[in-house]
């Protein structure tokens, strides 16, 4: 497998076709966050929403275009945050800060576990220009929970 | 087509890419390869001459002083200015910025009278187009924003041309500026500058040109352009990076406030008041980008040896192989002139949008067969966004670049919708 | 004393000048000379790794963009800041510009609500000193200009060390912005900073460090002297020519306008209107000096390999040396502190003024005996006025300069009245 | 004699410290111009006054300070101008010019003539950084020309 195969592997393609999360819709939950987020090599734009219940995410989704690495992460973070507590959230956005860091190399099994479908995104690592595609959606859902929670006493 | 051979004056040309492959660099209006002359005077003169430039009375500084006033000379012949009406600035943006913020510190007080004629509010005008690179759209909306003055724009139509028939609505008697783009940083469109500056000169307006996509490429000459300013970028050219220049009227320059202030470009100081230096040292406060000057210089050098005229033919006969290579790609769109594939008032210069398939990923595939390109909106959204795109994948040639780099880029890109397994 | 083996780093130091004499360099506060690895890390760059920085997804802009960001990171270690705190600018000059334009921007309305902590106007006040360098003045008496602000400024006294008598009422509750130099270039005295800043603090007043002359010579820590920007130079500080950098505090700069605008700093750009990205991008428009950021880094790591507390104490000795031998000749008047020639608060740096004879005069007879010294008044004119001189001639010194390079100089300077037939 | 010792003849020495026309004063002239300017490298400044006579030179003083090679320089122009017709002083001028162009090597004799004890300042043009130093005054004696025909018809 090239790098360049390892970066497209199925499991991003298809996410990249098949998003989970896309449309941008009310939640109705006591505490909701939004946040926009651009990549300025590109002017891709991603926008966000989360909805908190107590300290779980209760629901993610979000608009926005960008190329395949991009619109396949932010799919994948939808499902898997959606219904973690924030701290495990924080624990899986922390394992795949690690992975895109890992230029290339997979990680222990217990982060690789944590992360699930988004293991597929290792090959992204060698490419430390597209890190910034895969980050973009987690960046988003990182701001739009501080936001939720900004009014929070 | 200039001789191939010309690629050894290039050792980044040499190296290989990914995989081992060897490197095929379409990126050159980003910023372009440096010949080894450059790169030798900057180094020869940081390890033979480098002193503070007209500050000191010792040998070093008189030579460093010498080259850097050599430089500007060669540079200013390249565009057909004289010695004096080349200001260095850190790349064109700045160069561009300058004359922005110039007439902005005008219109608040600073300058005195000689800066009169400068002055802006509101109802004046500032004409820009959609065409232009952000860097020369930006200042004008701040220069806007600041002066209280409206920004309007000539726009582009569907084959990325200057739309020109409501030109004498958009440049108008309460026109004071007219900023636009000499060549395309997107589609490789050279503007009408005549008819532009008529206009300009018609209703007193002041010129500016976006030099950046043409001095490198074809012969400018400042003064049959009959503009009031220019800007352009060393990197672009095949000089170092770190500097530009802005190509000013003398007396234009004479009386336009500087905007950033410090030593060098002052006459007497006090700790009340200040006096400047005629140009270009007015404009010119702190230590200067002296190696980058000579480097600059060099360059300038190198290209008037190749000669102006022969890097245009290359360039030419790139344009025609790249818009034809692109154009008989199913499943792809050129933006800017189509149909027209042999355009003359093009540079080799190809924006391609791939349908369904995101920029970012035409770029990748293109960088694993060792092929350089720029993805994105290349600083240039409102185009794009007149295209009905938000990004595309352009290829870009300079003096090095053979039809076999033209051929390689047409046949990777041929691959990209299979990869992506999306129908062509 | 460092080893001066470290000479050898530096190629210029082994050319010969006027009549085939060698080098004694000493007008490094005007431009330091710069090692081996300086030179070498631009050559390299432009030999393998050139390519547009942030801007492109193939391998060269990849590794552009990684040296250009890891170089950012060694200025930020050598001054004790965070990574993204830290803003390339053309030189020094143009990092203070950023900060006074900025300041001016955000009064014209630029920059939102966000902006509205800087707006300064009527009423208001900047204080400076008047040991400034123009570049810490000028810019600040154009921002007084634009705004209608009130400039103040801290005196020095007979010593070259400011008076901080009136700080109390020179610095109070209408002042905005405290700006001053960490070292004065002309008489190498170092500002007693913790006053200062405590005082602006007390009353909300913003810092501004000018630290050309400190960050080359001295272990400097921006978090430690507490204050909101530093500027500095990389050709000071043994780095290539045409790049500086300006210190701010993340929150500050995320918060500042901008006043070069263009490419690379903007998030979305319509026609209309364009937001800007966080810093240290927002102040980085157009293409970027990469080749030189590259060496200003590889300078950093050149003086922290040395270490900076022995390129202090190298300094210290130089210094006493330096005063110690002019004091010692008669008809010469060192500007600055008198009498305590081993005075712990200076630098390196000795402007002499040599009664009756013209710096210019001065100059040209040690550059005829190989020794480099700046004569003028080296963008300090409120200060050489201040001592009642128009000029003076300076030696100032860096860390290949030798016992032997200060005697030389002090030998040559003890020759000058008799060569002008005046009685010393 | 060294490229030093060249520079600074004894001519040049002389002048420097006896400089005629030195202290400016009133100009009983029908046209007077006036012309300050600056060193820019060492703050040195000359303000100087020409009365015209007609076309004739009928007097020129000044006053400032500064090195040495500006001060002599300005004095023997002084000398010089001082009765020369506008056309003279216009030869004269370009004479000097072309004495500190010629990077230390003598001029012809026909300008030598023209240029009398200015000859001396022929060791100058090797140091570039010091022919600011001695045009200063000539500088200001063209703008001060300049300045007196300005309001001529
Ligand atoms: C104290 C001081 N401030 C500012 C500057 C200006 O630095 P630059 O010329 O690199 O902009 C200098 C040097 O010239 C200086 O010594
Ligand atoms: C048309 C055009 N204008 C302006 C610029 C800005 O030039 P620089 O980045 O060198 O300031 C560029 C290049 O980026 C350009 O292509």
């Amino acid at each position: 497998m090239s790098a360049l195969e390892q970066m497209y592997q199925q499991v991003i393609m298809d996410h990249a076709r098949q998003a989970h999360g896309r449309g941008l819709v009310e939640i109705e939950l006591p505490l909701v966050g939004e946040s926009h987020q651009v990549n300025t090599t590109c002017g891709d734009e991603i926008r966000l929403r989360v909805g908190l219940d107590g300290d779980r995410i209760g629901a993610v989704s979000w608009e926005g275009q960008g190329c395949s690495i991009s619109q396949a992460s932010v799919s994948v973070l939808s499902e898997l945050v959606e219904g973690e507590s924030l701290e495990e959230a924080d624990r899986t956005m922390d394992a795949f800060r690690d992975l895109m860091q890992a230029k290339g190399e997979p990680l222990d099994d217990d982060r690789e576990d944590l992360l699930g479908d988004a293991t597929a995104f290792v090959g992204v690592g060698k490419y430390p220009a597209r890190i910034k595609c895969a980050m973009l959606g987690w960046m988003a859902f990182k701001d739009a929970v501080i936001q939720a929670r900004k009014d929070q006493p | 087509m200039l001789s191939s051979s010309l690629r050894d004056d290039f050792p980044l040309l040499t190296r290989t890419v990914r995989n081992g492959k060897p490197l095929v660099y379409l990126d050159s209006g980003a910023t372009a390869q440096k010949p080894r002359a450059v790169i030798d005077a900057e180094r020869d003169f940081y390890e033979h001459h480098n002193g503070a430039v007209g500050r000191g009375a010792h040998l070093l500084a008189e030579e460093a002083s010498g080259l850097f006033e050599a430089a500007r000379g060669d540079v200013a012949t390249l565009v057909g200015a004289q010695h004096e009406e080349i200001v260095w600035a850190e790349n064109a943006t700045a160069a561009l910025n300058l004359v922005a913020s110039g007439i902005g510190n005008a219109s608040a007080g600073i300058g005195g009278e000689e800066a009169a004629r400068f002055r802006i509010g509101p109802g004046d005008e500032i004409c820009v187009t959609e065409a232009e690179h952000h860097a020369n759209l930006v200042p004008w909306q701040a220069l806007a924003t600041r002066t209280g003055a409206t920004l309007r724009w000539i726009p582009v139509d569907d084959h990325g041309r200057l739309d020109l028939d409501d030109l004498d609505e958009l440049v108008n008697e309460r026109t004071a500026v007219l900023a636009f783009t000499h060549v395309s940083n997107l589609t490789g469109v050279i503007s009408p500058v005549a008819a532009l500056v008529a206009r300009a000169k018609a209703v007193g307006a002041l010129t500016v040109l976006d030099g950046c996509q043409s001095v490198p490429h074809l012969p400018v000459d400042v003064a049959a352009l009959d503009v009031d300013f220019m800007a352009f970028s060393s990197h672009k050219m095949l000089g170092p990076t770190g500097i530009g220049a802005l190509y000013g009227r003398k007396e234009l320059l004479d009386a336009l406030p500087p905007s950033v202030f410090g030593g060098g470009a002052v006459k007497v100081v006090t700790m009340e008041t200040t006096s400047w230096l005629d140009a270009p040292m007015r404009f010119e406060a702190g230590s200067q980008p002296v190696a980058q000057a000579v480097g600059m210089g060099a360059a300038a050098r190198y290209l008037m040896e190749i000669g102006m005229d022969r890097v245009e033919a290359h360039e030419r006969e790139l344009a025609a192989l790249l818009r034809g290579g692109v154009a008989d790609l199913p499943g792809m769109r050129l933006l800017g002139p189509e149909g027209d594939a042999d355009a003359r008032d093009v540079i080799a210069i190809a924006a391609v949008s791939v349908d369904g398939i995101h920029p970012h990923d035409v770029g990748q595939v293109l960088d694993d067969a060792g092929i350089a390109v720029r993805v994105g909106h290349h600083c240039a959204q409102p185009l794009h966004r007149r295209f009905g795109v938000t990004g595309s994948t352009r290829a870009s040639a300079h003096v090095y670049t053979t039809p076999d780099d033209v051929r390689a880029f047409t046949e990777a890109l041929a691959t990209v919708p299979a990869f992506f397994g999306v129908k062509a």
